[in-house]
């Protein structure tokens, strides 16, 4: 469970890129996080994963308080996939990466080993591990970015614009794969048919503040609330 | 400017190895004291790789029609400091040897020696950073750079000339071959320099805080002693250096000296009078030392000529033959196998 | 850019053969680092005129080459890369060393061009050994080796970074070249006037994902230097290729195998 | 209008990439094409230009021959906006890189200054002039790339995935920005709803050939071609 308490976020220019945002999210729970490009949901996911710290509020994962004693703590139980799996697959090979994240948490090879091979079976990518990621696809790059997380063992997952870079047919694969997928999730996302499809739930931000939080089918077929956040767009 | 291997000679190389080595551990322990290290890693890495694939970038020099390309140790420093520079630099030569076969693996040393140890720990930190210190701004950077792009290319292919020299295997005299690489290497330190400083520029006019923190007293160049990291350079070269030069003096090739020293081996005996009858001309001369050519006895050194031609067109022959059978043979299971998973 | 192109291509066909399995890919990655070293080191110690005592070690390319199924084009065009500056020093030698060395039939040959030629044949077998290695051995066994060799772990993790962000920036940098040709129709390539704001830009972007790429780090627990690397067990199959090829190699420099035959002939 | 007669085109590792492909596009007509990640859609679209030479077949551009001696005039006729904005503008600022293709053709400094002052207002972007490209959004990155190409006065225009990075507004003005350029067009685009709106016909490839060249409409909810081609999805 995240709880986000009045949190505020100013970059070092003095652009207070977050204001005043609280909301919760429930173990298990797939929350969409949706706003124009510049309304703060990049910064927002970088808050709770602790790489920016709030000026104001707090944040608590699993009723653990994110301070800087407790940073590793909260980031072996948050999982953060980035928008670029280029900027997040930075070891020569697929199982390298993999592991990176495991070994840092200074487990024994034998578990790392095990953490990976699960974390690949899960995915169905066995054939991947020995690649570099050189030569994958978009699709296959994106999926090899989820199993550097998922071989954390996260108990909440989050997404900066999954669908970016898939073609049809990868991003309908990458749906399928949410839906097994039992952890808990917060995905910004411009792609508001992939937002109906996989998250019951929708949080809306504009200009760093949220401007509502609700059912997802609710949100994004209201014209008028839509157009207000400047991402008025037909389906 | 890269050396390949086949112009060096082991006793070189191995000296050059020393020094750069311990120019890599030296600045890998200065970049690990670094408060900011470990997120200097993944900077370090990325702009390593820049530089790389900004030497594929080839630009046309104006009047001339030829091309250049940057070099990358001033400009890594200008963005990382000294240190972390001389790492990246290291690494991408490392890649450059490995992967795309610009010179040797013998050379490395030479090479992470000129292309970085020089520009990094000497021409930055003694001539770059003093001009840009006294106070950042556009005319500052583009004397700085191109000076110290100038002075790191002809320290370096001074360097190059010395180590080919005392490697013993190009004819060229010193003097010529001098004469031949500083202007060359003047030139193209003058582009370089002035493409160099332009990207710094840009840098500076987009981002002028990347360059204020890699000079600012955060940074780690402050803690380079430039006298600390000379004298850590010559104690390790005179250490190897002495090594294998005393092998090397008492005979020109020193490798196969210790061979004979170590083992008493039947290669003398077996040559026996002939090498002795040579060894007065082969003193003066430098003939080829364990060979039988000699001006006194023209018509067996060509006899010998002959079967050495004879016997090595028959080795290539032998050679090619083990190597097709040696395929075909991998090809007949490879087939087997497939035929048998049907 | 067809520069650019065929770099990164180069580095995707050795990975490629570098993940293939054979008996030479699974011999350990020491083992054939030592062998490699030793051979090299032994090439460069024959003096240069001793070119007819080389010729034998080209058996060592030939056999790896072959059970490895390494193509011989890739090794070619390694060879032509690396030869620009032997051909400068080789050819120097021919012009300043013209004593002769040998008369074969009436035709005297100069100690130079026996020169130029060791030092040619010495590049390809030292180009030979050097891809031979990184066309068997997968990347990360490299660097495994030498975090065990105590390289400083900071030093061997950057080394890998750079080698798998060098595919993506090249990428890049292909990408904006092909866009600038596309809208500098009178002139050919990059002019160096613009150098300055092209490099500049890509430097830039490099920075800034570099910043991302530090964040994916810390996000997965990144946050000392620490050594990782994992044992991997010497077997016997790794001596027996330890001393099949430096008893061989170390032989034929102590021995010069081709007065043998003269002698016995 | 562009005519493309029998083109295959071979990477130097030996990739067939395209294979036997032929098609024409006419002045103002607007193309979408579509196909997997892999499919050939890149390769294509830098043939036309001339970056890759095609190993058999012709293209010819208003009736000119693409070859060596005719380069200039055919790209000088064609102009690309690639799928990255970021590899297409590479000066300080925004109205350099849109003066650097007419400064490249040897116009005068007037008419340079001209034509950067038309694309800006037809594209609706004058305030983006004097900005550098390292800080604007990704929307307005994309349109500075599409004026960077308007001011060569090109016939046609061809777009790789022009929609990737954008927010459903960005997208949005996309749309109405292209339905206001009279110029006949080529899109690659993985966004089968944008191509539904934008483009009347569709060219899908499968594998380096072209698997069917019909009206949107019929090709994109015919589920059983989509499936065929690899890149099934519900709209
Ligand atoms: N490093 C930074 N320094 C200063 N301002 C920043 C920085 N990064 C982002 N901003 C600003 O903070 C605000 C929020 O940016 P953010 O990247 O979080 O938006 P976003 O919702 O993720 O947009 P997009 O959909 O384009 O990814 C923007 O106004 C942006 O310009
Ligand atoms: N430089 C290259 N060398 C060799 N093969 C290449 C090269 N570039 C692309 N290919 C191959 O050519 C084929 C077509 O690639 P292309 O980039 O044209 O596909 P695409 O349809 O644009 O895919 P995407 O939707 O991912 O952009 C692929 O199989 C790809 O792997
Ligand atoms: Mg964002
Ligand atoms: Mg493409």
């Amino acid at each position: 469970m995240i709880a986000v308490n009045n949190i505020s976020v100013t970059y070092p220019d003095g652009t207070k890129a977050i204001r005043d945002v609280s909301f919760t999210i429930n173990d298990g729970e797939s929350v969409a996080l949706i706003g124009a490009n510049g309304a703060g949901k990049t910064t927002l996911l970088l808050s709770l994963v602790g790489v920016l710290k709030p000026y104001t509020g707090t944040i608590s994962v699993d009723g653990i308080t994110l301070e800087r004693q407790t940073l590793n703590e909260v980031r072996r139980r948050v999982g953060m996939v980035f928008q670029n799996p280029d900027d997040q697959l930075f070891m020569p090979m697929i199982n390298d990466d993999i592991a990176f994240g495991p070994r840092n948490l200074g487990l024994s090879e034998d578990i790392v080993e095990d953490r990976v091979n699960s974390a690949l079976s899960e995915l169905g990518i066995g054939h991947l591990r020995g690649r570099s990621s050189l030569r994958l696809s978009s699709g296959e790059k994106r999926i090899a970015a989820i199993a550097t997380v998922l071989s954390m063992n996260p108990t909440m997952m989050i997404f900066d614009e999954p669908t970016a870079f898939l073609d049809p047919k990868s991003r309908r694969g990458l749906i399928k794969l949410l839906s097994k997928l039992p952890h808990g999730r917060l995905i910004a996302t411009h792609d508001l048919a992939f937002a109906d499809e996989v998250c019951p739930r929708t949080i809306l931000m504009k200009n760093g503040t949220i401007f509502a939080d609700g059912k997802t089918r609710e949100l994004i077929y209201d014209a008028r609330i839509m157009d207000e956040c400047g991402i008025a767009d037909t389906l | 400017m890269h050396m390949a291997d086949a112009l060096l000679s082991p006793a070189v190389g191995g000296v050059m190895y020393a020094a750069s080595a311990a120019a890599i551990v030296y600045s890998s322990v200065k970049t690990k004291k670094d408060e900011f290290a470990e997120k200097k890693l993944p900077l370090m890495a990325v702009t390593g790789a820049f530089v790389f694939a900004a030497q594929m970038i080839n630009f046309t020099i104006p009047g001339t029609g030829s091309s250049g390309h940057i070099g990358g140790g001033i400009l890594l420093c200008a963005m990382l400091g000294a240190a972390p520079a001389l790492l990246s630099m290291a690494a991408v030569l490392i890649i450059q040897c490995l992967f795309f076969a610009d010179g040797g693996l013998l050379a490395l040393g030479c090479n992470i020696f000129n292309i970085g140890v020089i520009p990094c720990l000497i021409v930055y930190p003694l001539i770059f950073r003093p001009i840009v210190r006294k106070g950042i701004n556009f005319k500052r950077i583009t004397v700085a750079a191109i000076i110290s792009v100038i002075i790191g290319l002809q320290l370096g292919s001074l360097g190059v000339v010395l180590e080919t020299l005392a490697s013993g295997i190009t004819e060229l005299p010193p003097g010529t071959f001098i004469a031949l690489m500083q202007p060359i290497h003047l030139a193209i330190g003058l582009v370089e320099g002035i493409v160099v400083s332009a990207i710094l520029c840009f840098v500076w006019k987009m981002r002028p805080e990347i360059l204020e923190s890699s000079l600012s007293g955060a940074s780690i160049d402050k803690a380079i002693s430039v006298k600390k990291v000379v004298l850590a350079l010559a104690a390790a070269a005179v250490i190897v250096g002495g090594a294998l030069s005393l092998l090397a003096s008492s005979n020109p090739d020193g490798l196969e000296w210790a061979i004979e020293k170590t083992a008493e081996t039947a290669e003398l005996e077996a040559m026996g009078d002939v090498h002795d009858s040579a060894a007065s001309v082969q003193g003066s001369t430098a003939f080829l030392p364990d060979y039988n050519f000699s001006n006194a006895d023209e018509d067996s050194a060509a006899g010998t000529a002959v079967s050495g031609i004879v016997g090595g067109a028959l080795t290539f022959a032998l050679a090619g033959v083990t190597g097709v059978i040696i395929s075909t043979v991998k090809k007949k299971k490879k087939s087997a196998i497939a035929r048998a998973d049907d | 850019m067809a520069n650019i192109r065929s770099k990164t291509q180069d580095i995707y066909s050795l990975e490629q053969l570098s993940s293939k399995s054979s008996r030479v890919h699974a011999l350990h990655p020491m083992v054939k680092l030592i062998s490699t070293l030793l051979f090299v080191v032994i090439i460069v110690s024959f003096n240069r005129y001793e070119f007819v005592r080389l010729i034998p070690f080209v058996f060592y390319p030939v056999i790896l080459m072959a059970l490895s199924e390494t193509p011989w084009s890739i090794m070619l065009r390694r060879a032509a890369l690396a030869l620009p500056f032997a051909l400068l020093a080789g050819i120097s030698n021919i012009l300043f060393d013209t004593d002769t060395a040998f008369v074969i039939g009436y035709l005297p040959v100069s100690f130079g061009l026996v020169s130029f030629i060791s030092i040619l044949f010495r590049t390809f077998l030292c180009v030979a050994a050097v891809l031979i290695l990184v066309a068997v051995t997968p990347f990360n066994q490299l660097t495994n080796q030498l975090r065990r060799l105590h390289a400083p772990d900071i030093f061997v993790t950057l080394f890998e970074m750079i080698y798998r962000y060098i595919g993506v920036l090249l990428d890049e940098a292909s990408a904006m070249y092909t866009a600038y040709i596309l809208r500098s129709t009178e002139h050919k390539g990059l002019q160096m006037r613009h150098m300055g704001s092209f490099a500049g830009q890509l430097l830039i972007r490099s920075y800034d994902r570099a910043e991302r790429v530090y964040n994916a780090m810390k996000c997965r627990g990144y946050n000392s230097l620490a050594s990782r690397s994992k044992v991997i067990p010497l077997t016997g199959s790794d001596i027996f290729y330890l001393a099949a090829v430096s008893l061989p190699v170390i032989l034929l420099r102590v021995f010069d195998i081709n007065k043998l035959f003269t002698a016995v002939f």
